[in-house]
């Protein structure tokens, strides 16, 4: 094989478009729901095009690519696409061919949902299966919470979309830092110095550095550092630069559980997320503390909320004091910041509901 | 019957959501990489914690990032998992492939990788999902031979995603598409080679619904827009008003700036053009009623990015409108600036945002020669601790 | 004519608002003390800077503070006014007088002072302005004679203040003014001899239209509030919707909550008492007809100050409801908690709201022994950045 | 004279009431605003106050005072009070005394007014009649410009209350911060250090811990501190603290204003005001330029906002970006936050007014 080529990038997606897509680029007029995990997109042309969205697990075998392909292959002449919530899109040109493909899927045990005011695919990160730095897994909750919450994924009926995030630390790499719900992997013990491989392996000042609350000073008499364990809120961001600071602990590591957040401009800037529950266990396989927690919070808000109101929207029109209320959840020390910005979410006024 | 080894995980095959476990045991028939994979990962659920190490420095030749090193703990009980790499692949634009290219993919990792894979990352590469290290190079080989080059990682640009945009979205203001694939294919080198204090990413969303998340994921969003006024068309107003849409209650009421009004009567909505401020709400409830104007561009904002260290930003806004026509100069010049700054000022391990907020806005905005407006924040600054320039004073 | 020694002055004179240099022209007239006081104005107006050097450390037998020292920067050009110290005499609760007690005022001032005063400061005292030292003994006898004593400066509870409460106005929900004739009373060790980091104030407001700007000025407000239901009169809302009242618009679409709905048929109002959270609104536009409930108290809060040094504080609520009946018992004994902690761990010049900034909400809670609720705050923290216990974990 | 007593405190409010206030102290039922400056309070027995409101100077003789006395001796029976914002109360028992006591207020050229939707008595502090830190004036602001809006506060004619702040100083005695209209001084340049005074004067370590924005730094040679200018934003914090870092200069010192605050809980929780006009110059007697500033914002509100709504609720409603606009006033880089919460105030949302 010849020296590879470098710096070609990433194919060109125009290679990938379907015809009918390359011919009205850009010119799309409007779309239609037609019912869950199904869209019909019309270009001024008159042309359209059909979505039928199905479920992804994200971490998929080759075999499973390539099923998906086949069925591409059949109804769509061979274009599919991927959502940025890794669900699956099968772009049907052919209105002829849309009934058929969604038989063949439902036969097939795919799931068809995820638009509109449904909750959609979990985003979510590596956790057990690959990354070093996690405190939970991702992939298992994400599967047996999904398990529970299917009708919504599959059926269009909640006030408004909700969607799902987890990231498996506080690197949030699932982004769930603006998420309606978003599950957190989070350690509750500092780092463990390991002050032989420390002055090894790491940059004593880039570890000092790396602590956002400054629990890491200097060690000279063991050229390693020392964690003031009362400073130190278990983030992990040293253990990211130094491998010598292992954080990870079965016994206390687990599960957060933060809502509210939202990244549209629709009504409402984006929001951030907030701590609803600090901590359920890690208990694999099924993680039922945190099903029930999910579903909880999810079933409140369905019954609750008004039509068109995401989460947050709901949340802050009712007032935190009532979410906690309706919820069970319990108020407690760890909701009330303390971290840089604090004091702005500190009450300054003397209303609020009982 | 023999007893199985993953007891755990077996119970996650069962329920109607699409098992992973199902699809490790595939890639496990065929690859005893993914099989050891498996083992590792029983064991984490066994004993509730990681088993992988801290990942060391593996790649390909000429770069510097798109491989994660990742090397079991347990290497003797799970010797095929020694060394897992994973490979991050460049998606193209807006996650749009046909069969052939995602065949080729997966034969390539058939050949070289365990068998699994992410699709996506949530950066939005593909993600391929463990192999040892001598496979790396042949495996990049090969993807660079069938037109695929991998992603970004450690300080660098990030692979860059976009919204599925024109090419199936009636409210794309911008070519997101293209711009997502010019950005990466001009930026190869800043995607390639990391050289800065840390990662960088871009997220490109055809307008305000956001629909990769660019303004809580990436360090500059660019989001679709307009500049000026929504065109509504009265006879689909009609129709709505005669479907079982609520107009006033589900749309008008809801416009955050009450820049909307009805006429029952007449079946007629009327929006104050400078009341609106874009933020698609009722473009989303009456699609075939209303849509952006036709003065399209983008705003684009700067910081955003996940907790670690100094909290969590959401993206700020930069350039309030600019016009996104191809090559898009200004803005990469703007994004040459802006790197310079943040190399020359930022520490290590610190994203601009963070930089941003540690010298100021003020004096970012000066060094990237942008003009403050008072698009650019909600509200002044409440305390008086502000500076004057020798320039300014006597 | 004789040329004026005051001509940039001599302008404020005139114009409808009363003129504060036509006061100081006849303060000056009696005192000496007055007129260079005036003349040194006018130098700061020619010359637009400040003409007084900072403070020394002066005052009266047994005290700590309640005199603020100050010294002329020009004593040649101004001798009488090389000393020119304040006295701050702490007014009567809710700033009521009878003429007699303000005629002893005056009469002691004219004996001892330069004539001028402030009524009031605003931290609430009477500001005796400018004495020279060998005076200030004298002054205290006097007005202690007269039943008068001084208030707080330096770092020291601060001159408490109250509204006007119970004494005129029908929103009180609690005794402001006992509440800081009491307050005051108890606590004159703190308030006359400093010994703290910093300044302590403490105002009181009978409602939360806090006519004292409690929230905002004082690092404890207390103010009075409601645990129960809002009271409707319904015939009085009758008469209102038969006045130029617009209810609908003015009162209910105003509600924050939107607890209020009007029934504009039968002229009645009504209130989901659940969701009031007690803003006073609908009560101030139609005081004849709504009034607070009847399970009253106040609402505490902590930490509020101006911005000097990490910028301003509105106070944060620290017991959302609490019976306030004399002697206040459970208030007092959090006060000394709370003062005992700051003093333990509050650095010089630090407020107690910049410590709870500093160490966190939760160790302040901790150490007075106040339980988190919800209430304390908008939302919950973003950032997943909290700490535990070494009793809450494995 | 014996030795004088000490802590006796202040003297017992209940000696100062006026008889009708004593009887109905606690049973007040309800109140009208019976023309600007006047109000009349009636209780549950059916009694009834009148109280008249007199704008104060706060800066006043003790003959002024001797003057208030002698009229409240004949219309008030010897009663009177200040309000918090330095107002003067005439509290009339006797009904048939309002309107004459009214007549002889006008004709003595005492204002009535400052009570509901009016301009009240501007709060403000020391300036350089009394105190060393004084950036400009208070008093000769405070007349220049309540000369200028005196129908203000003799009416009842602007969309809400408006209450005008000042402060000579960042120190900020006039408590501005949440005012809907702030007048504060500010210095422009960096204190200068006298080395010499400085290490006989000052304890160095407070001098250094003073400042907000860590630009103090030892200076071991000179046994004194060392400013970086750059960092200086001239608080003179450093200058409270010791007197060897004078910070007034005559030709850069001046005047900031602040708008939007509130503290009251109506309807809206409590707002910080915020800056709307960096600097104008010191300007005396009558600081023109202040004076139209304040002016201009004041009509530019009374003609916008709707009924009811406080200056900072009617520029949320607006937006910022309008309230820049509909007043002329130029948005600069002073206006961007870079303090503490400086990120908080970004706008991180692309929906905003052009
Ligand atoms: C396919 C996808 C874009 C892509 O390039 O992959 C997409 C496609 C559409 N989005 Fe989206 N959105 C997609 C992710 C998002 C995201 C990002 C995310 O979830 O991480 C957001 C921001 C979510 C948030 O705020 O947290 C998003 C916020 C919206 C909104 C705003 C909803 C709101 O009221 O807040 C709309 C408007 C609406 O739904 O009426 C919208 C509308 C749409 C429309 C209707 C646009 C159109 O006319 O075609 C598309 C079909 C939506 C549907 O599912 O009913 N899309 N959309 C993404 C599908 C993800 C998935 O598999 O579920
Ligand atoms: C693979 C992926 C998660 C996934 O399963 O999808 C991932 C995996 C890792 N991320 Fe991430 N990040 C991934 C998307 C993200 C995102 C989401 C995004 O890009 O939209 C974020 C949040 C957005 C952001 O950048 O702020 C994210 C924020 C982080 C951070 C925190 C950065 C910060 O400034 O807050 C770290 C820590 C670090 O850089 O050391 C991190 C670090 C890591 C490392 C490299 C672990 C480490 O500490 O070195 C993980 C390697 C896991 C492994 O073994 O494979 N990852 N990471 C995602 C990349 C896939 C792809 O290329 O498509
Ligand atoms: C007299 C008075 C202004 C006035 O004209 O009304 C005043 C005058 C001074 N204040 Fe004040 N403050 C006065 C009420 C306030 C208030 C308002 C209040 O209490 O409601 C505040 C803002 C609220 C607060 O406390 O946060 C206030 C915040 C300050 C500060 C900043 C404190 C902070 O933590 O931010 C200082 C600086 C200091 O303490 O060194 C200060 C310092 C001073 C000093 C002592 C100057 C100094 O640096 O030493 C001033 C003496 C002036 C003089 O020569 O007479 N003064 N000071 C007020 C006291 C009169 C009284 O007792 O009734
Ligand atoms: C006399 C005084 C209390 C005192 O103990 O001295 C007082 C007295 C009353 N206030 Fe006040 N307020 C007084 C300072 C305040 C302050 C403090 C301040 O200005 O520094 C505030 C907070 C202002 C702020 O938010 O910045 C204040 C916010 C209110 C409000 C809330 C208005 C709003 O909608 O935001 C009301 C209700 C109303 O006006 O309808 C109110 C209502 C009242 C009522 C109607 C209460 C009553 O039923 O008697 C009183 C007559 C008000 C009037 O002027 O029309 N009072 N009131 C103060 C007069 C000051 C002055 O001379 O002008
Ligand atoms: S969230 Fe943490 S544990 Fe999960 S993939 Fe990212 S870095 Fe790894
Ligand atoms: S885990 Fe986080 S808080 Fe704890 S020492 Fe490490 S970096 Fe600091
Ligand atoms: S961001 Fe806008 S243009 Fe892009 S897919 Fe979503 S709705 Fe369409
Ligand atoms: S886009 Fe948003 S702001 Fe504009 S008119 Fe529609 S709902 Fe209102
Ligand atoms: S704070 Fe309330 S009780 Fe006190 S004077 Fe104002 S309105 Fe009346
Ligand atoms: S007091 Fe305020 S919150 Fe309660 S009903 Fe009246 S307006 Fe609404
Ligand atoms: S604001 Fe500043 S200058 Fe004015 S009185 Fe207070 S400390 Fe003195
Ligand atoms: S004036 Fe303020 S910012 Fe400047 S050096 Fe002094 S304390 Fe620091």
């Amino acid at each position: 094989m010849a020296i590879a080529k470098t710096d070609i990038g990433p194919p060109d997606f125009r290679q990938m478009l379907p015809p009918v897509i390359t011919k009205n680029y850009g010119s799309w007029k409007y779309h239609e729901n037609l019912k869950p995990g199904v869209l019909k997109h019309v270009a001024e042309s008159g042309d359209a095009i059909y979505t039928v969205r199905v479920a992804g697990s994200r971490l998929v075998s080759i075999d499973f690519i390539r099923d998906i392909a086949d069925i591409a292959d059949k109804y769509c002449g061979g274009h599919l696409r991927f959502t940025s919530r890794h669900n699956i899109e099968f772009l049907v040109s052919d209105a002829a061919m849309v009934e058929p493909l969604i038989d063949e899927l439902k036969q097939k045990g795919y799931l068809i949902g995820g638009t509109n005011n449904a909750i959609s695919n979990v985003v979510h990160t590596q956790g057990w299966v690959h990354c070093h730095s996690a405190a939970t897994d991702a992939s298992g909750i994400v599967k047996s919470v999904m398990d529970e919450l299917v009708p919504y994924f599959t059926s269009e009926s909640l006030p408004a979309k909700l969607r799902i995030s987890l990231a498996c630390c506080l690197n949030m790499c699932g982004a769930v830092h603006c998420s309606d719900l978003a599950i957190v992997g989070i350690h509750r013990k500092p780092p463990k110095v390991d002050h032989e491989r420390l002055g090894k392996m790491c940059e004593i000042p880039t570890v000092i550095a790396s602590c956002p609350t400054a629990a890491i000073r200097p060690n000279p008499k063991e050229k390693s550092v020392t964690i003031n364990e009362d400073r130190c809120m278990y983030c992990g961001n040293c253990f990211s630069v130094c491998p010598a600071l292992p954080i990870a602990d079965a016994l206390n590591d687990g599960v957060a559980i933060f809502v509210g957040g939202k990244v549209s401009n629709a009504r409402t800037a984006p929001m951030f997320s907030r701590l609803a529950i600090p901590y359920l266990p890690n208990t694999p396989p099924r993680w039922p503390e945190v099903v029930s927690a999910v579903k909880n919070i999810v079933e409140v808000y369905a019954k609750n909320a008004h039509k068109g109101e995401r989460m947050g929207e709901w949340i802050e029109r009712i007032s935190w004091e009532r979410f906690f209320e309706l919820t069970g959840i319990p108020f407690t020390d760890k909701h009330i910041d303390d971290f840089t910005h604090a004091t702005t979410t500190f009450r300054t006024t003397p209303t609020f509901k009982w | 019957m023999e007893e199985s080894k993953t007891p755990l995980l077996d119970q996650l095959e069962s329920g109607p959501w699409p098992s992973f476990v199902k699809e490790m045991k595939r890639a496990a028939k065929k690859s005893p990489m993914a099989k050891d994979a498996l083992g590792q990962l029983e064991l984490s659920y066994t004993e509730k914690r990681v088993h992988w190490k801290h990942g060391g420095i593996v790649g390909v030749r000429g770069y510097g990032g798109g491989v994660i090193g990742r090397y079991s703990d347990a290497p003797e009980q799970f010797p095929e998992v020694r060394d897992f790499h994973t490979m991050r692949v460049n998606q193209p634009s807006g996650w749009f492939y046909n069969t052939a290219s995602l065949r080729t993919l997966c034969d390539i990792w058939e050949k070289y990788g365990s068998g699994l894979t992410n699709f996506h990352g949530s950066t939005g590469d593909v993600i391929l999902l463990g192999t040892v290290t001598p496979n790396l190079q042949p495996a990049f080989d090969a993807l660079s031979e069938a037109g695929f080059d991998l992603g970004g990682s450690g300080s660098a640009l990030r692979t860059p995603s976009a919204c599925v945009g024109p090419a199936r979205c009636e409210y794309a203001c911008i070519d997101t598409l293209d711009i997502c694939n010019d950005f990466t294919q001009t930026f190869q080198n800043e995607l390639h080679r990391p050289m800065w204090p840390y990662k960088f990413k871009i997220k490109v969303s055809g307008c305000p619904n956001d629909c990769v998340a660019s303004i809580a994921r990436s360090d500059m969003p660019i989001i679709g827009t307009w500049r000026d006024t929504l065109r509504i068309d009265q006879a689909e107003v009609k129709h709505y008003a005669n479907s079982d849409l609520n107009i006033r209650g589900a749309v008008v009421a809801k416009c955050p700036t009450k820049a909307l009004s009805y006429d029952a009567t007449k079946m007629e909505l009327s929006v104050q053009p400078e009341e609106c401020i874009r933020c698609m709400h009722c473009i989303n409830m009456m699609p075939k009623a209303i849509r952006p104007g036709v003065e399209k561009g983008a705003t684009i904002l700067i910081g955003g990015k996940a907790p670690i260290v100094k909290g969590a930003y959401l993206s700020w806004v930069l350039i309030p409108f600019i016009k996104m026509e191809p090559p898009y100069q200004e803005l990469k010049d703007l994004l040459a600036k802006m790197w310079d700054w943040w190399d020359e000022n930022g520490k290590t391990r610190e994203r601009i945002g963070e930089l941003i907020d540690r010298l100021g806005m003020g004096a970012f905005l000066k060094a990237v020669e942008l003009k403050p407006v008072s698009q650019m924040v909600f509200r002044p600054r409440s305390n008086p601790y502000y500076f004057w320039s020798p320039d300014e004073i006597n």
